[in-house]
């Protein structure tokens, strides 16, 4: 989206409710800035993230979607981030392999305590998608305002 | 620039709901200016919307003489009509119409004796050309209506029928109910089964709406009664997105029930093939 | 009659271009002939015909009605509807052509269909006579010659020449701007090729296809066939047959929820889906024989009884090439209707 | 041609059927022409010998046809399965499909499946008889003698990379057994995985453009079996009918392909139904390939029971960058 004439990307951040979420507000609680632009989601498990969540979150506007949840070894039900991996491993490579931007999704692993990670992945993510632009290849028109 | 299109809709406002059953309520509607949405023949029905939720087809429950409104008897069975119970006084919805064969209330029915027969929710469609005969009273010769429904509580316009048609001269009302209940004393026992015991004689034009399972047995019972099938006529229902006989979701045999019906008369039925 | 060399077309598509969108048949990557708006250098296929029929350009797949904007309690329709551009359609079988009758006879009746009519009004046909009819072609069956087909303007290909008659105001008016780029001729050549043609349609394998035991007024006799049962169980109940057929024009209207408003939209929908009479209070089309009769029946019993005895189907062979499972129209005429053909 | 006869079929299956031992014959039905076969049950020993064929476009797999069959007829079903058929057969059963006591396989060799288009193409159209011999010998009304097409030269894509020719499930086996082949088809995957990702957007854009959403692909798929699917419903946000716009073609086709990942065969059927023509093995191969190069091999429908890669893990998998990056 432009902000005065300024791209501002879209992030959508799916967070596990268990690990990268607490991250955030801890983020938070400790007063770390990362873009307003990245809009947190937050799951039970990564692995409750479907295909069509990530899809979807570019119809409507997302610029770059990024999935974060527990450390592997780490997951609250025991084996759910190790799903996620292999999905999110095969998912994202369809996407390069339809010639959409792979810097345009992540996956990242942050714990609990990890509040500094947090802030520093979501920082780095938003310059790595905003250095590429608006997402023009997974756009719904239908949803731009 | 473009034509009016029968696709786009007009605003309505629902400015009032009137909690009949325990799963049907009326809404009246009206234009945001307070006026009726369109004109309508009793029988024809209208396409309501709240978008993002959808579109469905309504009978027009009240009575083309009523100038002021239009009423819409609408029983929660559906992504539709689950939202519209939620609906408060005030709520717009849209609203398109009419739809439909309307009753030949001017031709055939015209100094006919009426009956009337219905079950459960199928009195809606039946109020609006009971009003209308109510109205012009001396253009009809008797009305005869027998309604049934589960229970008491599932008697759809109740207060209307007691305080109203059944003070009515001439009209005759035989009201029924699926098993017996604390305070009611009236009749016990299915529609089709009531008709037989009341026995109607044949110098009648019938109308019959209902679930399809009732039509059927009191179309039959009808029949043993020496009625004639084009004395009877029933509305269908089938599902409907246009309204104007070109989508082809409603088309039986060579009929769309949203254009050619909904009102048939029962040996027209005859020519359609079973699948509606 | 005007004619121009072959070589010629594309000055004339440019020619038209400067005024009016043009449409023409091009091979696309996979082999298929497409529809596709014309741009310097475009060549016009030789394929037969293309996979997608030319409804699209009336009937488009999806096409937005309305939109709303809702706020508390109340609504707001939007009413999204442009004047449609004026266009040409280059190389219009005589089936499609044919088709467009079909559609016409549903979308113009009353109450008109704006968003149809207007598109209808502001495109040109030109249609385009066959010489290589294939196998699976049998709009003769529909009283349709190939070798004349209607339309605004009928061209003609010959090896190196195209040639024009216009039999509308239309058409006549489209003829008029390329006049300069084209001559007068004799109808010498195309009466030669329509020969041709003729004795090749003799001999197509359909060419005894009769629709007499079909029409208006025969539900009762159809319907209740034991064949449907057979017909219909290796039916997949995908839409491949109805979404390249030229005349099926049951759509459904639906919504999309943008995020910034409500859009209702209406695509072409298949009597041959399961959902497509499911209603909140049950489906009166339980299993795939019910829904495969009913598109069958309709074209063949039901559209001819309301439509003065017109069948609902042109003989283009589409769905003979293109179903998954090779069950086709065709198929059925001939086991439903006896010995035909 | 193929190796066993048409008779040779008719036959074994006329004998079953009338000791009993099965009540119904799924097989290939003569269409109107020599090449639009329709797939059909076959109750008794005349429908057989009237209309049953086996010749080189019986493509029809039918493992999927055995979930409505299984239910709708009383005693066994005889199936005629073709080696990539049997790995759609074993993959039905490892989801429990269908019950295996209400089947009789019998395996058939194949030598691969004449594409229509392809033939169309060395004979011209207008097809009056096509006769599978050694040749194919292909009678049109433009050509004054048939013209000779070697099968070879015409095979489906999927044939013509057949990956095996072994039947990996059967109760009877007609003619040879074959091996599972060195097949190159991964290769054009590989090819576009090496162009530029604006080349590929490009190639992916002008091929899913041109789908229809007939659902073919879907409904003939033996992967995709479940009751209602997530396209056709209301609820569930992404039901879709018929594709707005570029975002909606890929999307049904992502989520369609990533649905079956791990459980579809490779067996070729959407792209052969397909009637705009995009190669939708393409997308198929990808994840199998992917899965193969990150998670080791594995072939779907290979043995009953087995577990697919995307439902199965182990602690040491690579990131999805590194998946990505592995591959440059």
């Amino acid at each position: 989206m432009q902000v005065n004439g300024e791209f501002k990307p879209l992030i959508v951040a799916f967070c596990c409710n268990w690990c990268s979420y607490a991250g955030a507000d801890l983020a938070g609680n400790n007063r770390l800035n990362y873009p307003a632009e990245v809009k947190i989601i937050r799951v039970p498990c990564s692995c409750r993230v479907n295909p069509t969540f990530i899809l979807r979150a570019f119809q409507r506007g997302a610029d770059g979607v990024i999935l974060c949840g527990c450390h592997p070894g780490d997951c609250h039900y025991t084996s759910g981030n190790y799903y996620t991996r292999r999905r999110m491993a095969m998912l994202f490579s369809m996407l390069d392999y339809l010639g959409i931007e792979r810097e345009r999704t992540r996956v990242e692993w942050v714990s609990a305590a990890e509040g500094a990670k947090f802030a520093a992945t979501m920082n780095d993510f938003v310059a790595q998608v905003t250095a590429l632009g608006e997402n023009k290849r997974l756009e719904d028109l239908r949803c731009k305002k | 620039m473009n034509a009016h299109d029968t696709l786009i809709p007009q605003i309505g406002v629902i400015t009032d709901v009137r909690i009949d059953t325990p799963d049907i309520k009326t809404f009246r509607v009206v234009t945001p200016d307070g006026k009726k949405a369109f004109d309508h023949r009793p029988g024809q029905c209208a396409m309501l919307s709240i978008p993002g939720v959808g579109e469905a087809m309504f009978s027009i429950t009240s009575s083309p003489t009523n100038e002021e409104y239009m009423e819409f008897s609408i029983k929660k069975c559906g992504c539709v009509t689950d939202w519209l119970h939620q609906a408060e006084v005030g709520q717009q919805l849209t609203i398109r119409g009419p739809y439909g064969r309307p009753f030949p209330v001017d031709d055939e029915f015209a100094g006919k004796n009426m009956l009337f027969i219905a079950g459960g929710v199928g009195l809606a469609p039946l109020r609006s050309v009971i009003n209308y005969c109510r109205h012009y009273r001396d253009r009809y010769g008797d009305i005869d209506i027998v309604y049934g429904s589960r229970s008491k509580d599932d008697l759809l316009d109740y207060e209307e029928i007691i305080n109203e048609w059944a003070n009515d001269a001439g009209v005759n009302v035989h009201l029924t109910i699926d098993n017996p209940q604390e305070g009611w004393d009236g009749h016990v026992g299915f529609v089709p089964n009531y008709v037989k015991e009341l026995g109607f004689s044949t110098d009648k034009t019938a109308v019959l709406c209902g679930p399809p399972i009732m039509i059927k047995f009191t179309l039959e019972g009808l029949i043993a009664l020496g009625f004639d099938k084009t004395q009877v006529y029933t509305t269908l229902e089938l599902r409907m997105k246009c309204g104007v006989g070109k989508c082809g979701r409603c088309n039986v045999g060579a009929k769309y029930v949203c254009k050619d019906g909904p009102v048939f008369r029962c040996d027209e039925l005859d020519e359609l093939p079973d699948e509606y | 009659m005007r004619k121009c060399a072959l070589s010629a077309m594309n000055d004339i598509f440019a020619a038209i271009a400067s005024s009016k969108t043009v449409y023409l048949p091009v091979d696309g990557a996979d082999g298929n002939a497409a529809f596709t708006k014309w741009e310097d250098g475009l060549v016009w296929s030789h394929a037969l015909n293309t996979v997608r029929s030319p409804k699209d350009f009336f009937f488009p797949q999806t096409e937005d009605l309305m939109a709303f904007k809702t706020e508390g309690k109340t609504i707001e329709v939007i009413d999204i509807r442009k004047e449609s551009e004026d266009f040409v359609i280059f190389g219009v079988r005589a089936c499609d052509v044919k088709s467009f009758d079909v559609l016409d006879r549903v979308f113009l009746s009353e109450p008109v269909d704006s968003f149809y009519a207007s598109r209808r009004e502001h495109g040109v046909i030109v249609s385009l006579a066959c010489s290589r009819p294939s196998e699976t072609c049998f709009c003769g069956t529909f009283g349709i010659d190939a070798t004349a087909p209607a339309g605004d303007v009928t061209a003609w290909k010959t090896e190196d020449t195209v040639y024009f008659e216009a039999n509308t105001a239309k058409g006549a008016a489209l003829l008029k701007d390329i006049e300069a780029l084209t001559e007068e001729a004799s109808d010498d050549a195309v009466k030669a090729q329509q020969e041709k043609t003729k004795t090749i349609l003799a001999k197509l394998p359909l060419a005894n296809l009769t629709t007499e035991a079909f029409g208006g007024g025969k539900t009762k006799e159809f319907f209740n066939h034991p064949a449907w049962e057979e017909l219909s169980q290796a039916c997949l109940g995908c839409g491949t047959c109805t979404f390249v057929c030229p005349t099926c024009q049951c759509y459904d209207i639906k919504e999309f929820n943008t995020g910034n408003g409500v859009v209702r939209y209406r695509c072409w929908d298949s009597c041959m889906y399961s959902e497509f009479t499911k209603m909140a209070h049950g489906n009166n089309r339980l299993t795939q024989k019910e829904r495969f009769r009913q598109r069958f029946m309709h074209k063949l019993v039901y559209y001819p009884e309301n439509n003065d005895g017109l069948f609902s189907c042109v003989g283009c062979g589409r769905c003979l090439s293109k179903c998954p499972i090779s069950m086709n129209i065709v198929k059925v005429m001939k086991t439903i209707g006896g010995n035909n053909g | 041609m193929q190796k066993v006869t048409a008779s040779q079929l008719i036959d074994r299956a006329a004998a079953l059927l009338s000791d009993g031992s099965v009540s119904a014959v799924l097989g290939w039905k003569q269409g109107e022409f020599d090449y639009d076969i329709t797939p059909a049950v076959f109750a008794d020993e005349q429908a057989l010998r009237d209309a049953f064929v086996w010749n080189d476009f019986c493509g029809a797999n039918f493992s999927k046809y055995l979930l409505k069959a299984t239910k709708k007829v009383d005693g066994k079903v005889l199936v005629f399965l073709k080696p990539c058929d049997t790995y759609s057969f074993n993959q039905l059963l490892t989801e429990h499909r269908f019950d295996r006591d209400k089947v009789y396989a019998i395996g058939i060799p194949c030598e691969g499946m004449a594409d229509i288009d392809k033939v169309k193409a060395q004979s011209g159209d207008g097809i009056v008889s096509i006769a599978c011999g050694e040749t194919i010998q292909v009678t049109t009304l433009y050509n004054d003698a048939p013209v000779s097409v070697e099968l070879a030269d015409v095979l489906e894509e999927r044939c013509a990379n057949c990956k095996s020719k072994k039947h990996v499930a059967y109760d009877e086996l007609l003619g040879d057994e074959g091996d599972v082949l060195d097949s190159a088809r991964f290769d054009e995957v590989a090819q576009l995985e090496a162009m530029t990702p604006d080349e590929r957007f490009a190639f992916w854009q002008e091929h899913l453009s041109r789908c229809i959403r007939c659902n073919a692909c879907r409904d003939v798929c033996p992967a995709c079996t479940c009751e209602k699917c997530v396209f056709d419903n209301p609820a569930s946000g992404v039901e879709n009918k018929a594709p707005a716009n570029e975002f909606e073609e890929k999307m049904f086709h992502i989520i369609r392909a990533f649905h079956v990942a791990g459980r579809c065969t490779d067996c070729g059927e959407c792209s052969r139904v397909c009637p705009q023509n995009i190669p939708l093995h393409l997308l198929n191969r990808k994840f199998i390939k992917d899965m193969n190069d990150n998670y080791g091999e594995y072939q779907a429908g290979a043995e009953v029971g087995s577990r697919a890669p995307l439902v199965d893990f182990t602690l040491d998998d690579p990131e999805a960058a590194d998946v990505l990056d592995r591959r440059g």
